[in-house]
């Protein structure tokens, strides 16, 4: 079972989507999983072929648990597999170590690291020992009790609250629809399933307070600002958008995606994660962006490779993974692999959105919405359309001098949109 | 089936799938659906590009935008 | 009840143990002429003589060997080490002879020895001066280690470890001797051997002791004013470590917080963590937080030094950090 | 040697020499058995050093051995039987079973170890020679170590403590020149052991380590000099270890004609010769002799093998005098 997150700490499996025998290639989805954050695909990280089913669709497992096991490509079968067909080549590894193997190959894996979730999955609650022995002695059902502990643990405070009848300590005050129909996933037999919707929704509002506190507690910020002109981007934008039909359409956000991207090369230190007492710089960036549920709640998944793909492709792979994250089908490798995250309240919103950073990530980058304002240029008063870029930031990994620098970098790259 | 009043199905049927919570049956002609619906961009890009095909229309990119209620839509494409 | 410095409180310790017993000797580098490297033991060579106060030679193994015989053959000596650091020299003798001869001997041989040695940071005197290694005494059965963090524990403890028939280690963090409290001279009740409530709280317990007493209580205040009543235990007995009373104190308070200038891992902080969830994880209403020395030799440069080792506004954090 | 030796003196020698090198010889019967487990270090050939300077000794001098002790032990009055249940691991044994071979205590002989530290035990040599002369009694100190403790650093401080101090240990070098595997030569800069006691103001001498009366001799006069200076002094005995290091070893280090070469002159070859040729042994009493230590040897072990098992729930016994606080009355310890 893989963590998606260090405090995830079991997971249902759905179904699989692999069966003993298929050859399996590194990517292929090959179980569904469900967690409160809907139906995960689990993705297989070598090449091989499937070999064993351990856990039957429906089992409930804590996380780490071996799901099947696969023989990695270039081991002798252990029993007869058809000849597998000529596969491509491999991608090449990158060296970068993936959180949680998904299944257990028979050759062992890199151990994952562990950090701190931005997603918890609450299996299980969160409660200290004392609140736990205290709930029993006061007969408090915890499960009804609020936490105001660290991550959200219940504390003995809050099992006395709820004895004496007490509201929760104010929380953030979360807008949730009262009722909607549940996602198009399909509900497995895992009975948490049944327990409705609206629990899952608060479990995740629960994980994001988790997950926002630890950053505020723990992060030190610094926030900047610039405000861009996008008269280039969106001239450029129009231009092309004015000969493609409606599904080739690119979205302004998209170029404000690039741009994030491709920036990451004058400040590589922004893209990266916090370990403990280090920060580890990635390689590669995974665009984190931030979507937000329809019922309520967000989730952050990564864009692989934003910096390297053309922005059509961009496109597609966020209109699917917009499209996913709603339907509550997200991959494993989406929910663990951003670097780093950007947020936009959209083209209805607000001037400017200050972000929190989402940990381990070490920064956050925001747009506000695209509008006209006046503009000087060169002595003269222009209306022109502008966006104001934020970027909140680690100031244990970095400085403002080198944010400038970054936000910098995208206004530049804004005023070249070909080179997007 | 007059074009209005396929216009206004299709509408509401694209709009169900983007947002299946809605309660579309409450939703006024004039009311800006982007808001009342709240459609991010992406969602209003798949509202255009499903209205398009079901349609078999062409809307050009600049008059996309205009398509924000159901009285806007009707006006625009019968 | 007179106000003494904790420097003054170890040399009367001294003073009337080789007054009190013909058979107490003091043995170190530098005891003598002197007066001691932290001059705990000024004046004495004149007033007992080189026969008792006696300097040796810059050889920790032979002296604090010679110490160990010393006791069987019947003196009680007590032997000063200068620094816990250079104490490293004479660790064979210390856990292979001092700690083992009881046992190994089946119960012929006693060993009782006290050796005192000087232990922690905050002079800027780097790695090879300044380690707090009294952990390391700690673990080893057989041996039972003292940390007397106020004047008035300095004054008598000294007497309980030469009282007592097996190996006691004394550790006196550096940084107190020219701290200042009261000694009662003769107190009605003296317990070396347990810990003790420093200050009462019910918010949440600080174990510690030694050199981080003082921290420890200054931290306390400055989260009283935060209305955060902070109970501080001052182990003062490393080895055994009373537990009772640190499980009793987080019945009440619910967390813990060890503050320990050793290093953290496998360090004094961890050991009483550990025993909390031994004994306390019903009682626990959030994770054993611990302020420990960061994990490098210390350094000399002041502001790094300060940084290496547990700071006020370090526990107060982890205090807070609990949530 | 001074003065005549008398027959009842030799025959003494004569019989705890063999008495130990039959206890060790089955000691190491016992060991491949499996009733003596651990490290097991024999002495023999080495018997006349051990029991050549304990019969120099009066019954009060301190006593520090090192790890090859069962010699020591046996010629200072230990029961082979408690030697032996100590080496079964048995609560008869003279540490309950705690200590083993290398760790022989036995205080009312005044045998503080069996040290398996090599040169551990010299500062705690000095340190009881200390409190002696603190306490104005007058013991000598003697303090057995190999030729290998002369490398630790232990050595050193202790001769220079004892020199520095003027206290009254007899350091006995018992030489075999080898340290475990590596040959003197090979670990000394400078081999000659009994001139480094020069370097702390010793005095120092050598003696033949495979003729028990040439050690008794020269351990009588070297313990005179020092209970009547106050002073220390070496002893340098040469001697050879004919068995491996412990119970087993290939024996790459030495040639097999050396070991040969000493053997021919092995402390139970000689002594016996001399008997026999000054007049003082003759066949039945030698047949005699072997019965007699032949019969102890067995009582021993019948002993250590009736003896009982120490109760596990007494693990954790005479590790401290007593709980922390709760010492007991803080008496003399009177040795």
């Amino acid at each position: 079972m893989p963590t998606l997150g260090a405090d995830m700490e079991a997971g249902t499996l759905v179904a699989w989507r692999k069966q003993p025998g298929d050859v399996l290639r590194r990517g292929d989805t090959i179980a569904e999983v469900d967690t409160e954050k809907g139906v995960i695909d689990v993705e297989v990280f070598h090449d091989g072929v499937f070999d064993a089913i351990l856990v039957a669709p429906g089992t409930r497992v804590p996380v780490g648990t071996p799901l099947a096991t696969i023989r990695v490509a270039g081991e002798p079968a252990v029993a007869p597999v058809a000849a597998a067909p000529a596969a491509p080549p491999a991608p090449p590894e990158t060296g970068e170590v993936r959180p949680a193997a998904a299944v257990a190959p028979t050759r062992p894996l890199p151990t994952p690291p562990l950090y701190a979730p931005a997603l918890d999955a609450l299996g299980r609650l969160r409660i200290s020992p004392s609140a736990r022995r205290l709930a029993r002695e006061l007969g408090v059902d915890p499960r009804l009790v609020e936490g105001t502990g660290r991550e959200g643990a219940i504390t003995r405070a809050d099992i006395e609250r709820a004895a004496a009848g007490e509201p929760a300590a104010p929380q953030v005050a979360v807008p949730v629809t009262p009722a909607f129909a549940p996602p198009a996933a399909p509900p497995s037999a895992d009975r948490q399933d049944r327990q409705g919707h609206q629990d899952r929704l608060d479990r995740m509002r629960r994980t994001i307070a988790a997950a926002m506190s630890r950053s505020k507690r723990e992060i030190p910020h610094y926030y900047l600002s610039t405000t861009i002109d996008l008269h280039a981007a969106m001239a450029w934008l129009d231009r092309e958008n004015e000969r493609r039909p409606p599904e080739k359409r690119l979205l302004a956000g998209m170029l404000l995606l690039k741009a994030a991207a491709l920036a990451i090369r004058e400040a590589p230190e922004l893209n990266a994660v916090w370990e403990g007492d280090r920060v580890v710089v990635k390689p590669d960036v995974h665009l984190g962006v931030a979507i937000s549920l329809r019922q309520g709640g967000l989730v952050i998944l990564a864009l692989h490779d934003t910096a390297s793909r053309s922005l059509d492709d961009l496109m597609d792979g966020l209109r699917d993974l917009t499209a996913r994250a709603r339907a509550g089908r997200m991959k494993s490798s989406e929910l663990s692999d951003s670097t780093i995250t950007v947020t936009s309240l959209g083209d209805r919103g607000v001037d400017a959105v200050w972000g929190v950073i989402y940990p381990p990530q070490v920064a956050i980058v925001g747009f506000g919405k695209i509008v006209e304002r006046p503009w000087a240029v060169d002595g003269g008063l222009f209306v022109r359309r502008i966006v104001t870029a934020t970027l909140a930031a680690d100031h244990r990994v970095s400085d403002g001098h080198r944010g400038g620098l970054y936000l910098d970098a995208i206004d530049r790259l804004l005023q070249d949109p070909e080179q997007l | 089936m007059s074009d209005e009043v396929k216009i206004r199905q299709t509408v509401l049927e694209i709009l169900g799938g983007i947002a299946p919570e809605a309660d579309l049956a409450a939703l006024e002609p004039d009311a800006n659906f982007r808001r009342e619906l709240d459609l991010d961009s992406m969602d209003f890009q798949n509202f255009v590009i499903r209205l398009c095909k079901a349609l078999a229309v062409h809307v050009p990119d600049r008059d996309a935008a205009q398509l924000t209620s159901l009285k806007r839509c009707i006006d625009y494409l019968r | 009840m007179p106000t003494l410095t904790y420097r003054e409180a170890v040399r009367q310790g001294i003073r009337a143990a080789l007054a009190g017993d013909d058979r107490t000797i003091l043995v170190g580098e530098d005891v003598g002429r002197y007066g001691g490297a932290y001059a705990c033991s000024k004046g004495l060579l004149e007033e007992f003589g080189p026969e008792r106060v006696r300097d040796a030679p810059l050889s920790e193994s032979g002296f604090v060997g010679a110490g160990i015989g010393a006791a069987i053959g019947g003196l009680r000596p007590i032997v000063e080490v200068m620094t816990i650091n250079f104490s490293l020299l004479a660790l064979d003798q210390i856990v292979n002879n001092a700690a083992t001869l009881r046992h190994m001997s089946g119960g012929q041989i006693g060993v009782p020895l006290v050796i005192r040695m000087a232990t922690g940071a905050g002079r800027q005197v780097a790695a090879q001066h300044s380690h707090s290694l009294e952990v390391w005494y700690a673990h080893v059965p057989g041996l039972k280690v003292l940390a007397p963090a106020t004047p008035h524990d300095a004054r008598h403890m000294l007497p309980a470890a030469l009282a007592d028939p097996d190996p006691v280690i004394i550790v006196e963090h550096a940084m107190l001797y020219a701290t200042e409290g009261e000694v009662e001279e003769k107190p009605a009740a003296f317990d070396a051997w347990k810990a003790a409530v420093r200050r009462k709280g019910c918010d949440v317990t600080l174990v510690t002791s030694g050199g981080s007493l003082v921290k420890t209580l200054a931290a306390a205040e400055r989260l009283a004013a935060d209305s955060i009543d902070a109970e501080v235990i001052d182990l003062r007995c490393l080895r055994p470590l009373d537990a009772d009373r640190i499980a009793e104190s987080v019945a009440k308070t619910h967390r813990a917080v060890v503050v320990d200038e050793g290093w953290k891992t496998c360090g004094l902080a961890a050991e009483i963590a550990a025993i909390l969830m031994e004994r306390s994880f019903y009682d626990l209403d959030a994770p054993v937080a611990r302020v420990a020395s960061a994990e490098v030799p210390i350094p000399y440069a002041k502001h790094l030094e300060d940084a290496a080792i547990p700071s006020v506004e370090r526990i107060v954090a982890a205090v807070k950090g609990l949530a | 040697m001074t003065g005549a030796l008398a027959k009842s003196h030799a025959h003494a020698l004569l019989r705890q020499m063999l008495l130990i090198r039959r206890f060790e010889e089955k000691s190491a019967e016992l060991y491949m058995q499996g009733n003596i487990r651990g490290f097991l270090h024999l002495g023999i050939g080495e018997e006349a050093v051990a029991v050549g300077a304990i019969a120099a000794l009066d019954a009060e001098d301190r006593i520090v051995a090192a790890y090859r002790e069962h010699a020591h032990a046996i010629a200072r009055g230990v029961a082979p039987g408690a030697v032996m249940a100590e080496m079964f691991g048995k609560v008869a044994g003279c540490c309950r079973g705690r200590g083993g071979s290398m760790h022989l205590f036995d205080v009312s002989r005044r045998l503080f170890g069996g040290n398996a530290i090599v040169a551990g035990g010299m500062p705690l040599a000095v340190g009881l020679a200390f409190a002696d002369r603190m306490q104005g009694r007058p013991h000598v100190t003697c303090c057995f170590f190999g030729d290998g403790a002369v490398a630790e650093g232990e050595f050193h401080e202790s001769l220079n403590l004892a020199g520095l101090w003027k206290l009254p240990v007899l350091f006995l070098c018992e030489n075999n020149f080898y340290a475990m595997g590596t040959a003197l030569e090979r670990h000394q800069a400078m081999p000659r052991i009994y001139r480094k006691g020069a370097a702390y103001g010793i005095e120092a001498a050598v003696v033949d380590g495979m003729d028990v009366l040439a050690v008794e001799g020269a351990v009588r006069l070297a313990a005179e000099i020092v209970r009547s200076t106050s002073a220390p002094y070496l002893l340098e005995a040469r001697t050879y270890r004919f068995e491996a290091h412990s119970m087993y070893d290939a024996e790459l280090y030495r040639p097999k004609e050396e070991v040969e070469r000493w053997r021919t002159r092995g402390p139970l070859v000689i002594f016996p010769r001399q008997l026999r040729e000054w007049g003082l042994l003759d066949d039945a009493e030698w047949e005699s002799l072997e019965r007699d230590v032949a019969a102890e040897v067995e009582g021993a072990v019948a002993a250590a093998e009736a003896a009982a098992w120490e109760r596990v729930e007494d693990l954790e016994r005479d590790l401290l005098a007593a709980p922390a606080g709760h010492e007991p009355d803080p008496a003399r310890q009177e040795v």
